[in-house]
């Protein structure tokens, strides 16, 4: 019956074969992920790591903690640069979006400018990037990162300096919290969509030697117990703003991915799942289908913010 | 993209005893094991408590690709190879391998030494059993806090593995403990400098508590002795995705333990 | 060895021979505790359930949810009001101060003038109270609660309004939001201590009906889940104020306790874990006394704030 | 305060098996039994999954104070009840109780009807036992979707239960499926309502779902019989610190399942 079902969606011009995304840094850029399934012929896109114009190193270890049902990173965005990022992985994404999986290049920055060469870098060399995810909102940078996105104006200020240099669709990468002010100033200068929530910020102390059980002293909690706050954040969120909605956080199951749909998300992004269950993506996709069909819909667009409060 | 072949398999538990003083002697059926090299990893899920999300990096001992069948030891540290240890014959879960960069033969002519400190023993072993089958004479230092720590099954095998070894000359097995409860009594480097002093060596292959690692790489590069270490970190996935596992280089920046090792050249860690 | 260690702590006034206090909404008002340990001669303190000059209803049912390594809740405050209250548990909570343990009472209100009016009944009926909390973040009712805590202006405006009202201590109950900016707000209104965090709302749907699985959309998650993020904001919180903090989200063991005090909280309380495990608090104790003892301290004040960044 | 008297004791299990389809018969050996009360509760820790934070209420079928264990009947119907079920004989954890308010004796003369659907037998069980061991006659009624989920065992017991009772005339024990599958082809109500209309009763006991306890209450009011009712709740922490079971009332405003409940004058309770 899955033939009757449309499962396409729209994600402010990122045309998706189904509604499943992966977040950004827990997915690798793709290949990693062959052994496990063809990802070109199953995923509706995928998000590449954060890249920045020039290449970072991230931060020192420990960068990782378990939480329950989570867990805590402080990666800190460590990427080749946009040079080092396409000549590494650019034919294999391009034959990605030769499969039907769209690919979504993920753009660091420590500051505005770095912002705006990292979006002209793209431009020029990353023809196969169906289009970007400005990340205003890692929590594990010093500069830039989740300052960039801590306020309506901030966040604003960094979308009206990329706009001009894309035409293509431009996903704006949100932090967990005030999102549907935030959200709103986004939208108006020009965001196409915006993708939440990027992880929480959380911290975790040795006792014993009263220092950060990682090098940072805070990181970004994610997993499945940060997933009800994500939701709720996609709901505010969608409430707030007309352009569609990615939502991330938590998703471990097509009812996962399905709760996300109905609080407003047009798209659903896998994201620490991938790293303890690398095979969920098949099975949740298969679960989400189900469920739309369960639901007696023949496009999953009627689903979009069908919650009845 | 060398972990573009990794993947998720089944696998069965065999076997689960303990085997010394906090170390458990596992076995199990898994097709991981008709690929999986000397010094790779594996991923296992080990089921029951959902509040722990993250998989268990295991090193092992040895993979019989005939058989299908992989003999672990691990130690119990934390919840999660609590867990482990409680996984009874027959229980079945899944693993992602196999994992990472493992051992590679020495690059010149000549012996090797091997050195093992605490759990590190298994890759080592998983090391010897690559020399053997390769021809390639090496001695072996295992060290531990103490006599109950030592896995003496091991150690025998150690002794008399042979298969398909010149023999150039005969092999030592050195065994040390802190305390002097078993053996020589000092650290696996005190083993280590009577060897590399009194014999020559092409490779050094150590597995360990990082600072004992440390000390090995030092040794055997004062004595020009090229050294290869099994690094272990904490992992989020195990094969590339998360970039968690970094381990810093000399050259400045890092390299990833769970793709680019856990085995590096010595020299390329900053210690 | 216990005896050469002191753990007495003063939470802006409020005397307590142990940091240990309970998260109001989840001890009850103490005596349903009493067939588990004693009360009185266990805990540094209790905060009582929220009360408002007037009973409260609180919101129809269901009002929870299982979610992974938490709950989520929407109790809405059912209280019986101050004269109720001090009705049904007044001789009850002038014992526990009679057996060293404080009582603080909180203060729940729809407006301002409710909190006002709701203080100064507790100022005449209440003789037993040690201080109270001033709840300005319940995410659970619809006026009132977590809206009068949403801004740092709203918030001062509640506790300028609350102040002259009573010479008591005042804590205020802090949504997990901008902690640091409507903590600095609240101190400079006069407020004695501040506790945070309150549940952080979130949403749980049921994929086939397409509703909450809660009477209300939304809902305050609370538990292990959260932990990492409320040290955080006790951490951030502690950085921009003077005054001390009681440390709520997740504490289920003397570890995250410990993780409360190093991050900068004076006292710590209890919360969800009193639902699931009833008998935890008096282990909790001995496993902070144990911490503080193998940190070679002989005054757990030494460690209040001794995170090393 | 009633629920000041709850408080933590060990359970460990005696005997874990299915009974029915989906249902499990259990027996636990605990102190609580010898204070526990009909129609009251306890709060079961099911060990294994740190995910799954909450207790376990379950009413019980019969409690045997000498003896020091108590049987229960169980749906497995979530993630705990699985585990629950998972449970080895011997194992042990703790549970909370005892728990609430449970069933009261008839207030005036007379028989007494008991209406169980589904897993609503294990407290409509001990209620017989309660007016058997005061010598009060009853009547019951057992309905459930399809015969494989009945409780032959109990219903045979029920039938068979004489302790004490002093037979003003012949008990009636109606056994009613959706299905037709077995006995009377229809709900619960279908049952009541001959039983209802021919004899007379001082006091209707039920537990099940709640719309057939609506039903019930609905049709014992009409034939003016008082009805106490036994409902269940999703609970955080079962005697009354949270406030998360409220119970709807006719008069406006709530009460509490765990502390005022979870048994209920059926005129109390907004249906």
């Amino acid at each position: 019956m899955v033939s009757s079902l449309s499962m396409t969606v729209d994600l402010g011009g990122i045309k998706m074969r189904n509604p499943l995304n992966t977040a950004s840094g827990t997915f690798g850029n793709g290949v990693q992920f062959e052994g496990f399934y063809d990802v070109g012929a199953t995923l509706g896109a995928i998000t590449c790591k954060g890249v920045a114009a020039e290449p970072w190193d991230g931060n020192p270890a420990p960068r990782l903690a378990e939480l329950p049902s989570a867990i805590m990173n402080s990666v800190g965005l460590q990427n080749p640069g946009v040079h080092g990022f396409v000549g590494r992985y650019g034919a294999y994404l391009a034959g990605l979006r030769e499969k039907g999986c769209q690919v979504i290049c993920q753009i660091a920055g420590h500051s505005i400018d770095e912002y705006v060469r990292a979006t002209e870098l793209f431009e020029e060399l990353a023809p196969f990037a169906s289009g970007f995810e400005v990340n205003i909102s890692c929590p594990n940078i010093a500069a830039g990162g989740a300052a960039m996105g801590a306020t309506p104006r901030a966040a604003a200020q960094v979308m009206a300096a990329v706009r001009p240099h894309t035409s293509r669709p431009v996903v704006v990468k949100m932090a967990p919290h005030d999102v549907a002010e935030i959200g709103r100033a986004l939208e108006s200068e020009g965001a196409d969509a915006l993708s939440l929530i990027n992880t929480i910020p959380g911290m975790a102390i040795d006792i014993n030697t009263r220092k950060s059980r990682l090098a940072r002293a805070t990181a970004g909690v994610s997993g499945p117990a940060i997933h009800a706050i994500a939701v709720r954040m996609v709901w505010e969120c969608a409430q707030a703003v007309s352009i569609p909605l990615c939502g991330i956080g938590g998703v471990a199951s097509g009812a996962d991915a399905a709760e996300m749909i109905l609080a407003g998300a047009t798209a659903v992004s896998i994201g620490t799942a991938n790293l303890y269950d690398p095979t969920c993506a098949p099975r949740i996709l298969a679960e989400l289908e189900e469920w739309a069909e369960d639901q007696g819909v023949t496009d999953i667009n009627e689903l979009i913010g069908a919650f009845e409060c | 993209m060398g972990t573009a072949s990794v993947a998720e398999q089944e696998f069965s538990v065999l076997l689960n005893e303990q085997a010394a003083e906090g170390i458990w002697r596992a076995k199990i059926a898994t097709p991981v094991a008709a690929s999986i090299a000397s010094g790779q990893f594996m991923n296992l899920r080990v089921p029951g408590d959902g509040s722990h999300i993250l998989r268990i990096p295991l090193s092992f001992k040895h993979a019989d690709a005939k058989a299908n069948t992989i003999e672990l030891l691990y130690a119990v540290v934390g919840e999660g190879t609590k867990r482990l240890s409680q996984m009874r014959v027959g229980g079945v879960s899944t693993l992602v391998g196999p994992c990472g960069r493992g051992w590679w033969l020495p690059k010149t002519e000549g012996r090797a030494l091997l050195v093992a400190g605490g759990v590190g023993l298994p890759p080592i072993f998983a090391a010897a059993q690559q020399l053997a089958d390769a021809g390639i004479g090496f001695d072996v230092v295992v060290g531990n806090h103490t006599a109950e720590r030592h896995l003496v099954k091991e150690i025998d095998e150690l002794r008399s593995m042979t298969a398909g070894e010149v023999c150039d000359c005969e092999r030592r097995v050195v065994v040390c403990t802190d305390d002097g409860t078993l053996g020589l009594n000092g650290f696996t480097t005190d083993g280590m400098k009577e060897l590399i002093e009194t014999r020559a060596y092409a490779q050094v292959y150590t597995c360990g508590p990082n600072v004992m690692m440390a000390g090995v790489a030092k040794m055997a590069m004062e004595h020009g002795v090229a050294c290869q270490v099994s690094l272990e970190r904490m992992m989020g996935c195990g094969f590339g995705a998360c970039s968690c596992c970094n381990v810093a280089l000399a050259k400045g920046g890092y390299a990833l333990c769970c793709q680019d090792g856990p085995v590096f050249d010595a020299q390329e860690v900053a210690w």
